[in-house]
């Protein structure tokens, strides 16, 4: 089964090919489930005009944050970009274009990306600024607005573990935004923090069948904490 | 008096029936899980994909992979579910989630809502809100009645940039607490202490008062 | 807990509500996966005038195709329904109206239903029987045609465990249509081999959270093979 | 000589690259299957839910929740995955199977297939084929040249409802394989032993004949 091996040993290796002006989809809910290491690949790679499509930016000077240093993204499409100085900043200066989308149909625009489904109707939106522009249609009596799909040239993910098929199981709710993602790339790329032997992961527990993902590649995880609460 | 932050969301538990799965927002909302009546029980519901949301954790059980939508350490009880955003948002989008409870910059009588967004001011983004709006079968909004300028929040017709229309039924202020249906805002109770002067003065929108307005039970 | 407890003690219990004329949302391949004590007892009620939406009709003596020997489905949407000689003989008759849905649109439309999209675009059927009087809109120079969603009255399921919540796990491929089902009825019974306490299933590998669950019964199971062929 | 059913199967196999999924159909395709060449591998996917199909159970394994599209009993290899057939169909639909192999009654010039229904005679419906045929990046068509009759399945406009439109871009039957595109039938190879006249003669659309046919490898 050597055609099926996804592994790579290197993150040049993981990222081989994406260049400039390209589309990437990134899984992570603030810091929680972010592929930390393929973000620092794309720094280092300082590939620019790059627009993401992940439900949040990182911090300052962590996950996608890190890329607005350099200016490396020219777009985001986002439901919630509050956390970032240096993002409103570039935003506000026009540097950075932004398109905020409600956080399920963003959800739901990766999922019908990847499974081959242009559009769809969302009651979300209707009446506000994001439905503006958009086509209207009523159904029961609802009116409901159109939401076109989402594909990416890349797709970069955070599992907990993968096969070497790629099937991948993600950990508690650093799932999130991973497994639409990791349909939704022409290349996804998964950086997990486990490889196993196929047969390990039950196959009725695999939240992202390995047909859907191009290259695994081991990494290891800061995992920081945004709001750390605990318990009195 | 006007009811503090606890008070609103003491009022506000006081909707949950027993068995009800809640989605409740950020602030004054997610308050209202400490305020559940003890013979019943709520499900609570976080967008970012956990269903059977918990307290938050000791420092033992701290985990950076277990989070709220509000981005806080959390931790799940005994039966909980955990899946994708867009598992989460299919539930929240089909009216599978009994009740929301967010709050707003202001609401309408028409049941508008503006929460997310002041122009040139504060473009932080709507995150989850415009679904949950649109998707729960009843939405709570808590808010204060007025500013701290004292302009009312609730208005004939919101004139911030919405996140969703004709969606709000119900709204829990220090106040008051008011219905809203047929083009205005029904004053069902109000706080204790507080009149109905001081409420009809505080709403900018067209309020409807009914003969007797019995005081808040908390 | 006791408002999340979903367990139902009898079939009259499980069943009850469903009337004349509902729609009813069945989750099942073939023989594979079906809630075999559930399709007894709406045939034990007699209900008439139902609409079933499930891949198949069974077969003549099993499955939903028992629901054909008193007449009481008026309406059958399905991918296939090839295996059923009476199934045939009261389409054929015009006693039995049939809406032939192909196998991935069906999937995708009960999963539509159960998460408030009312309607999306697919390929699947653009230019064939299928798509006749449909919306056709063009994505990318592509045209693609519009399906609605379907919800029901009821949906009847069959998960292999359930927790007392309605948290359920299904078996190797008798989860097929199963998940989706589960989300798309008004009231929606799980019919269940096992029975656990909440805190039994990992909560990373649910397959249908609770939330879309009305009640739960354990049921007993034949598990008949429509096509038992083995290795030589 | 016109192909066995089997010989047409070891020339379908002879196009799998390693490491390709492939969703192969009833009849002809499955057996493909046993004829993939032993230096690479590919991964079936079953569209009821299985990513990883495998041979025949033996009794002791047999299992009424593990059968694959045909309504079988089966096995799944190690590495497999199982999963609901909305997401079995969001690979299928949005194009990550790599092929896709189906039988058909009719093929046009223009891609078109038919394979799912004559009217009043065949009404069984159409499963997964539509889903297929407008998914799949790669499909291929098996079928014999003629039916039994001797009239030709590959033909100007197809006569039956159709299941796909301007989809099918190769054909392997029991005479040649053909590619389809610009409207005609392109002839690049030929049965061992067949002519290239018995292929016009029975190809009743626009056949598009190059200087030299090859015979097939198997």
């Amino acid at each position: 089964m050597a055609g099926f091996d996804k592994v790579v040993q290197s993150y040049e290796q993981a990222m081989a090919g994406l260049s400039d002006g390209m589309t990437v989809i990134a899984g992570g809910f603030g810091l929680c489930g972010i592929p930390e290491g393929l973000i620092a690949q794309i720094k280092t790679m300082g590939t620019k005009d790059l627009t993401f499509v992940s439900n949040n930016c990182g911090v300052d000077d962590f996950g996608l944050g890190i890329l607005l240093e350099d200016k490396q993204v020219k777009k985001m499409i986002s439901s919630y970009v509050g956390e970032n100085a240096l993002f409103e900043q570039q935003m506000l200066s026009g540097e950075l274009e932004v398109e905020l989308t409600p956080q399920g149909t963003l959800a739901e625009k990766m999922r019908a990306g990847g499974a081959g489904i242009p559009a769809f109707y969302t009651a979300t939106g209707y009446g506000t600024p994001v439905g503006e522009g958009k086509e209207v249609k009523e159904f029961n009596g609802r009116p409901y607005i159109l939401e076109e799909s989402i594909t990416g040239d890349f797709a970069i993910v955070r599992a907990w573990k993968a096969d070497r098929y790629g099937n991948c199981i993600y950990r508690h709710t650093a799932q999130n935004f991973n497994p639409m993602a990791a349909t939704a790339g022409k290349i996804t790329v998964v950086e997990v923090e486990e490889i196993v032997e196929p047969g390990e992961l039950d196959p009725a527990h695999i939240h992202t069948p390995g047909i859907y993902v191009n290259r695994v590649i081991k990494g290891t995880f800061e995992k920081r904490i945004e709001r750390r609460v605990v318990s009195k | 008096m006007a009811l503090t932050r606890e008070q609103i969301a003491m009022r506000v538990a006081r909707e949950f029936k027993d068995g009800d799965y809640v989605n409740l927002g950020i602030g004054i909302p997610t308050l209202a899980a400490n305020y559940v009546p003890d013979d019943i029980s709520v499900m609570l519901q976080s967008e970012n994909g956990l269903l059977g949301m918990g307290r938050y954790p000791t420092e033992a059980e701290l985990d950076a992979d277990m989070i709220n939508a509000g981005k806080e350490t959390v931790t799940a009880i005994t039966g909980a579910s955990i899946f994708s955003s867009a598992e989460s948002f299919a539930m929240i989008r089909g009216g599978h989630v009994d009740f929301t409870v967010l709050g707003a910059f202001e609401v309408d009588v028409n049941g508008n809502i503006a929460s997310w967004m002041i122009p040139k001011k504060l473009i932080k983004g709507m995150g989850g809100a415009m679904d949950l709006v649109a998707g729960a079968k009843n939405i709570i909004v808590t808010m204060t009645h007025a500013d701290k300028h004292g302009n009312s929040k609730l208005l004939q017709e919101c004139t911030l940039p919405l996140t969703g229309v004709n969606c709000i039924t119900r709204i829990i202020t220090d106040l008051a607490v008011l219905a809203v249906k047929d083009g205005a805002f029904h004053l069902t109770e109000r706080a204790p202490g507080v009149s109905v002067d001081e409420i009809r003065e505080k709403t900018a929108g067209k309020l409807v008062v009914p003969d007797s307005v019995p005081e808040m039970k908390l």
